[in-house]
């Protein structure tokens, strides 16, 4: 059923998968950067959709598959309805590169130091022949003015001679050149100080809102995805965890691991400093190819099956959730209703 | 210009290079005025010391050996020169191609320079020279020796392609609709250009290196002007067990002199070029 | 006075080596005044391999010490010398049959005595295998050769196929005649090919007793029972207890050698390492105690030779005496040889033998030879002054001319006169261009190509000489120094216009059959295709019927009858007119030695035996070295 | 196991192709030569011998015999692998009757010495050099040590060579002048005296150069990795320089030099050709360069093939073994 | 609780000389501070403001082109008071890891690829101490297992590691030899959230167990807010505010710290936020006057061109404001530093 909706959503994942083998000395492991994601985004409706989780649960490969720059080992991904996996480089070119764009981590790596910023607007409208040549300035600068720069501020500069901020929103007028319906922003922000993000974050808002773009917005900073997401999805190890509208998910966080997220975020406020405990991953491999809830070795709230099976992915309180706790076949109606309102059971110690 | 100057003023070793380079050129320049033709034998009596009349002596064969060295350095320049061109042009293209594409098309060109590279060069030039009856021109030569001296070059073109395609302003440029061409040639070749420098110095050494070991085996047109034949003659004539180093050593030092002076260049250069300084003069800038 | 090595090149003395037996650096533990150092031809690759009937290149030194054939011809009396025969051949009338009387007082090196046995055993063995190939001995009796018997226990007699009058050549070259093998040896071998008769037992005077595995060097041992080996006999000398011959490279090297005192005699180097050792050893000289020095007997000749094929101009005779007419042999015998090396307008170098029976009866004919330079004009090129103005040159320098410009600098040459070389190009519809470069007649431009080979001194300073004096002349000449091999396989296909090989007309002897039968028009291939596929060595693509009838008289006159002089002189006479060959010098060789432990060497003083030590002859030249007494 | 199906075996499976392709060429290229080897023979066999017409012709369909180089060349072709499948080389035409096994086992042991030692002792001392010349890049010696360096590098080594020929066995004649060792080889202290006497300088020679090269790599590694972060941390906790040097730059800048090692191993079956004929030394050099001047196809292929073998065995064991040394090494 | 670092009018710059082009980045321009036994302290301010210069010079590593051009560093032990920047080569080893010890900033480069932490730690023991291997060992497993870090580590090569384990590791690495001053650079930067919180944790417990002082760097205000006790905030190589943690997010003086705090967006109410407009002054070529002036809503005429100076508010809390200066009715007098 959801298959035949493919057509009509924006982007449409369904048991995405994403499996690297990893050559460590002369031994190789095999592992699930990506594992059974699914989720869709529809064409009506512009929104933000964030992508959090910690370093290395997959954001990136998640972002890359998108992107096509990487395929899918299993699974299906479709943007408009067409296989990502099964796109020409000619299609990429004439088509999906006009529609879905990125940006980069780190603004001043995604130009190259050694060419003029402005070098990549022009190549982008003459490549997919935006605009005619005489008008290329005017749009370029009428671009820039949407993320809050002119033309005349960045002509002939080197990327090093922006601030990250500027640089990023060049990022950001490049990308939006071809006129996407899609961006796709790998942790725009996390390479800038806290000053600068919001200005970035800011943006995004402002180009849902006022172009009716689509941003896919991936990063660990949870307080600039409440900020600006409208839905939220929560990775770990390669899984979406918990995935739903920002102000349920970070409002009221349900996975153990969304919870422990949150609790994390330092809060520029001495009233609210951290709680004392929280466990951390030895290497980032060896919880990915756990065959259990790959969160069990730090989650406060392990129960036996959670080491011995991956748990399902369950709808509670307008969202989705993959932990047994909500599983009522696991602990019961009761106890599941009871943990969806927030009682979670005393946290035992994590080792 | 501008970059010249401020690398004339500002860079010792760029400084000594070009001064050591210029004199190379102008004693190639000064070829073009010489009395003697390169060829004319006995034009001067033979085997004289270095002396006023003739500056730097006369060889065996009745030259002038400061006018003979003025043909060589120059004859040399332009048989490294296009040995370089085309080993450096085959293996920046194959390689940074096949890294930036890569898949079969890697492939297929790995195991080709591989298997290129494991045939014993020195003695694959005997024996092409020898193929070719002596008749290996200048230019011959220098193809040969550019056609030889691809392989390695294009591997560690191959390896650096392999870096920066992760880099994320490839990326960037594959979503601004760039071509593979114009990613490899205006995006990536930029960021080699140091490296390149450098190669380009031991490509030179390398071909230099390879017309003079051909030459004292003397393989090559034992006519034509070069650093390596003048140390063929120098050495048929018995040079240095009769003491007449004078015909030896101006060859030798010329080679120093070139060699040297791209050295030096290039280190002025890569250091101008290098990304971190590099970065830090156009902020000064901007 | 030594203007040669120009200004400025007073050599540097290397430290003396110490004059008597210190810590040589030989790389064998003998006394240093018990063994005769002596320059190997060649780095050995065969190693430990002495069966030399198979082919392989295993040949210098080896054979004047160890093996013994019948007769040695010495290169510089051009006289018979007797190794394992006591007789010379003896053939019937019709030159069918060959008798041999042996030496009945030889012995091999293990002690049995040689006999007609080990004669017949050899050219049996040989004759029934062709795989033993060595020198196509084998080849050669299977063509002429009916059978072999014994006539006694010390003669042997030679049945041959047909009628050859010089037969005997296969058991008399000045290089190697065929090697007798002791019959009590092999006949015990399984097979004769992969035999490698690491341990040779030997007819000659030495035994080789130790080697190196890398074949850099040999040593060879006197044998106890000397007087039992033909070359003990002749000469009536011991000779050194050990021969060593070390091959130590280039000719830098042996200069480097022999004034360290490891080096004994050297066969050849060019002019430069000759002029340091000079200087660096005073107890070393060559044939002449002083200039020219070098050994000038070879026999052998150089040329600068034409393809005839490679551009229809070569085959224009005109063309080819035009050239020989730019060169100034003065010149070239001077300033490039050095004034070494003997002037020769014929291919028959002028030694003193040979000069007396081809080249002083032809003086008169060459003074008076004409040829027409331009329609109707002739011209006598010949200059018989050149001995003389090379002489005066020589003088000029301050050297003393030991003996007569004839008997020391060969015979008169060509004109140089570019004048009547011009009117001659002229004449055939040559002109000049507008930078005065030459050019065809068919309007291109004369580029003229020599190859030589550069290992191959005098005749690579020929080339360098004529690409000079051609240039000077007004041609664009580009000069090819080729590695040894590929040019003569350039040779071999025509892949040349002037090329400079060696090639005597005539033997130590004055036969001239051998060496030009090659030459026979039924020989001929065309340009391109191998010149060898044949068995000839026409490399000049001369296809002209008359050297064919010389060449045909001359197979059935016996050597060194008038006969055979008469028309090998008339051969001489037509060749020397169609200028076929361009023959400027004969050879020479640097043949050095150190008088430092050894003394007996031949000299022109004393020029008992030729100085060739590497030639199979050459067992008398070791036998008669004596120690230095000090 | 996926390791072995995803990685070992495609390397293997390189390595082959690569040896194939290679031996394919140098089995062509010598074909192309113009020079015919049984020729050779005959001329080398008939020089100062005259020799009927007759005679040569048969000296030389006898040679062919010998030879094998009868039949198409596809028939070679295929013979010459079943040959080699069987590890015969075949006869050396240019010393006949000498196996071609037996001339590369004569030669190869002093080429292995000499460069093999010159070689490694070269890398050892470029990189001890240049590295410490990389991590003090001011100090005075660095400097001396650096300007002979770029100057001795481009001079010819043929002009090394024949120098330092000139000074040790001519001026002062303290070092032997021909071979690799004196008298016949035992087991004597003697003997292996003579043996270093020998190779002393030819292996100087080689060094020279290759040591400058390697100095000037090794300079260049070091300047790079001495502004990296770890080193920076290490300096500022004070750690030894030694210490610094020796686990923290030169283990880091290894990897390249390990690699490039490997690639200048398999110059050894090329042999050093002029160290060789400067002095006099023995070798498989020379005795491939004789081998190409005169056509001798098999000693030319049974020499290019054994260098083809070493240095694509080299650069796999390399490739295979590198990860056990560097942790960091993630192969694709 | 004594003073442990002095720090007097520092003024650090990179003079660097490039193709002709002399440039003087005034990264530490005029910093007076003391940091007390056993406290930690904050160092705040947006990128590129200089922190991490100080800090360099603070612990006496810097080389050229940084060069200290005015002030001292004195280091407080007990009775034994030493002049950081006068200090030899061999001096400074001698204090360094025993006595001052440094968290660099990125956790990823910092460790030698090709060794093991163990013997990475022998590496860092052992040129401080005289530790046999076996001894080294054995105290870097004791450590980490306090530390509460799993032994597996001990033969883990840094790549095999998850960033926050390599950043923990380094921190132990930095500690092991209990210094009694710890230099922290950005620990926290590039790591996800819940890592952060790990690492920081961390270094509380060296903290604690030991009474170490910590210099804490990071822009992160959340960070400081968890951890440190006195907070100073840069702006272009010069403090603009210094108070203690709370003082500084609860009541900042300076706009700029004002703005620092709340340009964050909270995770309890989504509102909009604002961020500074303008970027950080070039220090080659700072502003005159208060050099935040270009960027200060606030900003008055005098704001353009004359240095505000330091005021105290109380014994704790010190701003360099002239909004300040006037506002408290302190008139601008040149004596006063
Ligand atoms: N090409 C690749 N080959 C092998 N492993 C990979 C590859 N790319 C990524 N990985 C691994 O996959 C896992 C997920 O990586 P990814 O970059 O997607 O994470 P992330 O969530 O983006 O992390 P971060 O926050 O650090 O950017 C990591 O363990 C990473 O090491
Ligand atoms: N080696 C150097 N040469 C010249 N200028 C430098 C150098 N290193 C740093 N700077 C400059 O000094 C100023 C301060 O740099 P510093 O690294 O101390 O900043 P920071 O506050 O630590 O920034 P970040 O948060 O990015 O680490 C910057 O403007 C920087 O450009
Ligand atoms: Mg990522
Ligand atoms: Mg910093």
């Amino acid at each position: 059923m959801m298959q035949k909706n493919a057509e009509s959503q924006l982007l449409y994942a369904e048991n995405v998968t994403k499996i690297f083998h990893i050559r460590n000395g002369l031994s190789s492991i095999k592992f699930h950067a990506v594992d059974d994601v699914s989720f869709t985004m529809s064409t009506d409706r512009p929104e933000i959709f964030s992508i959090a989780g910690e370093s290395g649960s997959g954001k990136t490969t998640l972002a890359r598959m998108l992107l096509g720059m990487e395929k899918s080992s299993s699974g299906v991904l479709t943007y408009k309805g067409r296989d990502l996996n099964r796109l020409s480089k000619q299609d990429k070119r004439r088509w999906f590169y006009k529609e879905v764009q990125p940006v980069f981590q780190d603004p001043f790596a995604a130009f190259n130091p050694l060419n003029r910023i402005d070098r990549y607007l022009y190549e982008t409208v003459k490549n997919f022949q935006m605009t005619s040549k005489s008008e290329m300035d005017r749009y370029v600068d009428h671009v820039l003015q949407e993320v809050g720069l002119s033309l005349a501020e960045i002509k002939g500069r080197y990327p090093n001679e922006l601030s990250g901020g500027q640089a990023q929103r060049v990022a950001v007028a490049r990308a939006l050149i071809t006129r996407p319906s899609l961006i796709v922003a790998d942790e725009p922000v996390s390479m800038l100080d806290a000053s600068l993000r919001m200005s970035v974050v800011n943006m995004f808002r402002r180009l849902k809102e006022q172009q009716g773009v689509s941003i896919i917005y991936i990063t660990h900073d949870l307080a600039t995805a409440f900020y600006s997401a409208d839905r939220i999805a929560v990775m770990l190890r390669g899984w979406i965890v918990e995935m739903g509208p920002v102000e349920n998910v970070l409002g009221r966080p349900l996975h153990p691991y969304t919870r422990n997220l949150k609790e994390s975020i330092p809060r520029a406020d001495p009233d609210k400093k951290w709680p004392r405990t929280s466990g951390l991953a030895v290497t980032d491999i060896d919880e990915y190819r756990l065959t259990s809830c790959r969160f069990v070795s730090r989650c406060p709230y392990a129960m036996d099956i959670c080491r011995q099976q991956i748990p399902g992915v369950h709808q509670v309180d307008g969202r989705a959730v993959k932990c047994f706790l909500y599983d009522p076949k696991v602990v019961g109606e009761e106890n599941a209703a009871r943990h969806a309102a927030g009682l979670l059971p005393t946290p035992s110690k994590v080792q | 210009m501008v970059i010249f100057r401020d690398l004339l003023r500002f860079s010792p070793s760029f400084r000594i290079g070009v001064i050591l380079l210029s004199l190379a050129l102008i004693m190639a320049a000064l070829s073009f005025v010489s009395p003697y033709a390169p060829d004319d034998r006995r034009a001067v009596p033979r085997n004289r010391p270095p002396s006023q009349e003739y500056l730097l002596g006369t060889t065996s064969t009745g030259q002038d050996v400061f006018w003979m060295l003025t043909f060589a350095v120059r004859n040399t320049l332009v048989i490294a020169g296009v040995a370089v061109v085309i080993g450096r042009g085959i293996g920046v293209l194959l390689g940074m191609t096949a890294g930036y594409l890569g898949g079969w098309f890697d492939r297929t060109v790995s195991t080709f320079v591989d298997s290129f590279i494991v045939i014993p060069r020195l003695p694959l030039v005997i024996l092409l020279a020898s193929i070719l009856r002596g008749q290996l021109s200048m230019l011959g030569l220098a193809v040969l020796i550019g056609l030889l001296d691809w392989a390695y070059p294009s591997k560690r073109y191959r390896a650096q392609a392999l870096s920066l395609r992760e880099r994320e302003f490839t990326h960037t440029g594959v979503f601004s609709g760039m071509s593979t061409f114009k990613i490899v040639t205006r995006e990536h070749l930029p960021f080699l250009i140091p490296f390149l420098l450098a190669d380009v110095v031991s490509g030179f050494l390398f071909a230099i290196g390879f017309e003079v070991t051909l030459s004292v085996l003397g393989l090559t047109d034992l006519t034509a002007q070069t650093i390596g034949t003048m140390l063929y003659w120098g050495n048929y004539y018995q040079a240095l067990l009769s003491n007449r180093t004078w015909m030896l050593i101006p060859p030798v030092v010329a080679t120093i002199v070139v060699v040297v002076g791209f050295y030096l260049i290039s280190i002025g250069l890569s250091v101008y070029l290098d990304p971190r300084t590099r970065l830090a003069r156009l902020r000064v800038k901007g | 006075a030594a203007p040669q090595g120009g200004e400025g090149a007073a050599a540097p003395a290397p430290a003396a080596p110490p004059a008597d037996a210190g810590p040589s650096q030989l790389p064998v533990n003998v006394p240093r005044n018990e063994v005769f150092v002596a320059d190997q031809i060649f780095r050995y690759s065969v190693i430990d391999n002495y069966n030399f009937w198979v082919p392989g290149p295993h040949t210098p030194h080896r054979h004047a010490l160890m093996m013994e054939t019948f007769w040695y011809r010495d290169q510089e009396t051009g006289e018979r010398l007797y190794g394992a025969a006591i007789s010379d051949p003896i053939y019937n009338e019709d030159y069918t049959q060959m008798d041999v009387n042996l030496r009945d007082n030889i012995y091999w090196s293990d002690g049995v005595q040689f006999t007609a046995d080990d004669v017949v055993y050899t050219v049996e063995l040989l004759k029934s295998n062709p795989q033993l190939s060595a020198f196509g001995w084998s080849a050669g009796f299977n063509q002429f050769l009916d059978s072999i018997e014994k006539t006694g226990d010390f003669s042997v007699r030679f049945n041959l196929k047909e009628s050859n009058p010089r037969f005997h050549t296969f058991f008399e070259t000045r290089w190697n005649g065929m090697y007798i093998m002791p019959k009590h040896i092999f006949e015990k071998v399984e097979d004769p090919v992969t035999y490698t008769y690491s341990d040779p037992v030997v007819l000659g005077t030495y035994r080789v007793v130790q080697s190196d595995p890398n074949g850099f060097w040999e040593l060879f041992e006197r044998r106890e029972d000397w007087q039992r080996t033909p070359a003990g006999i002749v000469v009536g000398k011991p000779g050194p207890k050990y021969v060593l011959t070390i091959f130590y490279g280039d000719s830098a090297k042996k200069a480097i050698a022999m004034s360290r005192g490891e080096l004994d005699v050297f066969f050849d180097v060019d002019f430069e390492a000759f002029q340091t050792v000079l200087k660096t050893t005073p107890t070393a000289r060559s044939w002449y105690k002083d200039f020219p020095w070098a050994y000038p007997n070879e026999i052998d000749v150089r040329h600068l030779a034409f393809n005839l094929e490679s551009d229809p101009i070569y085959a224009n005779k005109d063309v080819r005496w035009a050239l020989a007419l730019a060169l100034d042999i003065v010149d070239l015998q001077t300033e490039y040889i050095g004034g070494v090396a003997k002037v020769t307008v014929m291919p028959v170098p002028p030694t003193a033998p040979l000069r007396a029976m081809y080249l002083d009866p032809l003086e008169e004919w060459l003074q008076n030879l004409e040829i027409e330079i331009e329609p109707g004009v002739m011209y006598k090129p010949y200059d018989p002054t050149v001995p003389e103005r090379i002489a005066a040159w020589a003088e000029e320098q301050g050297y003393t001319v030991p003996g007569s410009p004839r008997e020391v600098f060969g015979t008169g040459w060509w004109k140089y006169d570019p004048d009547a070389a011009e009117r001659l190009l002229i004449k055939n519809g040559f002109s000049r261009g507008a930078n005065g470069k030459w050019l065809k007649p068919d309007g291109t431009p004369w580029v003229l190509e020599i190859a030589s080979p550069p290992d191959e001194n005098d005749a690579f300073r020929m080339a360098n000489a004529a690409a000079d004096m051609w240039s000077d002349f007004g041609i664009d000449v580009k000069l090819l120094g080729l590695e040894r091999s590929v040019w003569e396989q350039n040779n071999a296909v025509g892949q040349f216009q002037v090329s400079t090989p060696w090639f005597s007309f005539v033997l130590a002897d004055g036969d001239s059959w051998p060496q030009v039968r090659g030459w026979h028009p039924r020989f001929y291939v065309p340009n391109g295709e191998d010149s060898r596929s044949t068995g000839g060595s026409n490399i000049t693509r001369i296809n002209d019927p008359k050297v064919g009838e010389f060449i045909d008289a001359m197979v059935s006159a016996p050597p060194g009858s008038p006969e055979n002089t008469e028309i090998t002189t008339e051969f001489l006479k037509y060749w020397t007119e169609q200028m076929y060959f361009i023959t400027p010098i004969s050879f020479k060789k640097f043949v050095t030695w150190d008088e430092r432990y050894w003394t007996g060497f031949p000299t022109s003083e004393n020029p008992k035996y030729m100085p060739l030590y590497w030639f199979q002859g050459g067992k008398f030249t070791f036998q008669s070295l004596e120690p230095v007494s000090r | 196991m996926t390791l072995l199906k995803t990685y070992i075996i495609p390397r293997i499976l390189q390595w082959a192709l690569v040896i194939f392709i290679g031996v394919t060429l140098t089995f062509l290229i010598p074909r192309l030569s113009p020079i015919n080897p049984v020729e050779q023979a005959v001329s080398r066999l008939t020089a100062f011998q005259t020799l009927s017409p007759e005679a040569t012709i048969a000296l030389r369909e006898s040679l062919e015999d010998l030879y094998g180089l009868k039949g198409s060349l596809f028939d070679q072709y295929i013979a010459f692998w079943k040959r080699v499948l069987s590890g015969d080389l075949g006869p050396s035409f240019s010393s006949f009757p000498m196996s071609v096994n037996a001339m590369i086992a004569n030669g190869i042991w002093w080429s292995i010495g000499l460069l093999g030692t010159a070689v490694v002792l070269s890398w050892v001392l470029g990189i001890f050099l240049g590295t410490l010349a990389g991590y003090f890049p001011n100090r005075l010696w660095t400097r001396v040590m650096e300007s002979i360096v770029i100057v001795v590098y481009p001079v010819p080594y043929f002009i090394i060579a024949f120098t330092l020929l000139m000074l040790f066995a001519y001026y002062l004649p303290i070092f032997p002048l021909v071979g690799g060792a004196s008298g016949t080889p035992s087991f004597s202290l003697g003997y292996f005296g003579s043996i270093l006497r020998h190779s002393f300088l030819p292996a100087i020679s080689v060094i020279i150069g290759a040591t400058a090269f390697r100095f000037l790599m090794a300079k260049a590694l070091t300047t790079s990795e001495r502004t990296s972060d770890y080193v920076t941390y290490a300096e500022i906790a004070a750690l030894p320089k030694r210490k610094i040097l020796g686990v923290f730059i030169i283990r880091n800048t290894m990897l390249p030099q390990v690699t490039d090692l490997a690639l200048s191993l398999g110059a050894i079956f090329e042999g050093a050709l002029i160290t060789e004929i400067v002095f006099s030394y023995p070798g498989i050099g020379s005795t491939l360069y004789n081998g190409i001047i005169s056509a001798d196809y098999n000693l030319i292929m049974g020499i290019t093939l054994l260098s083809i073998i070493g240095v694509a065995t080299a650069s796999l064991l390399v490739d295979l073994t590198y990860p056990l040394f560097d942790p960091r090494v993630r192969l694709r | 609780m004594g003073n442990l670092v002095e720090v007097e009018n520092l003024r650090a710059y990179y003079i660097t000389q490039a193709y002709g082009v002399k440039r003087t980045v005034r990264a530490v321009d005029g910093i007076s501070m003391t940091i007390r036994e056993g406290e930690i302290y904050g160092i705040a301010g947006e990128s590129g403001c200089g922190k991490s210069t100080l800090l360099r010079v603070l612990m006496a590593a810097h080389k050229p082109p940084l060069t200290v051009v005015e002030g001292t560093v004195k280091y407080v032990f007990g009775e034994m008071v030493v002049n950081a920047l006068e200090m030899s080569e061999q001096e400074i080893s001698d204090l360094r890891w025993k006595e001052i010890s440094y968290v660099p900033q990125g956790s990823m480069h910092v460790l030698n690829p090709v060794r093991r932490i163990q013997d990475q730690f022998h590496d860092f023991i052992s040129a401080h101490r005289q530790v046999s291997k076996r001894e080294s060992r054995e105290m870097t497993r004791k450590y980490l297992t306090e530390l509460g870090l799993p032994e597996s580590v001990l033969t883990a090569y840094p790549h095999q590691l998850s960033g926050g384990m390599r950043q923990r590791v380094t921190i132990a690495l930095a500690t092991i030899l209990w210094p009694r001053l710890i230099f922290v650079d950005e620990p926290t930067t590039a790591l996800d959230v819940v890592v952060q919180r790990g690492v920081i944790q961390l270094l509380k417990d060296v903290q604690e167990r030991e009474g170490s002082t910590i210099v804490l760097i990071t822009h992160d205000l959340g960070v400081h807010a968890n951890l440190a006790e006195r907070i100073a905030v840069l702006y272009a190589g010069q403090i603009v505010e210094e108070a203690d943690a709370r003082t500084i997010l609860k009541t900042p003086r300076h706009p700029y710290t004002h703005y620092l705090i709340h340009s964050l967006p909270d995770l309890d109410e989504r509102v909009e936020r604002e961020s500074i407009p303008g970027r950080p002054p070039a220090l080659d070529n700072p502003p005159s006057g208060c050099r935040f002036h270009p960027r200060c809503p606030l900003a008055i005429e005098k704001c353009k061109n004359l240095e505000p100076q330091m005021v105290y508010l109380n014994s704790n809390h010190r701003v360099a404001c002239h909004l300040v200066t006037e506002e408290i009715g302190l008139v601008h007098d040149a004596e006063k530093r």
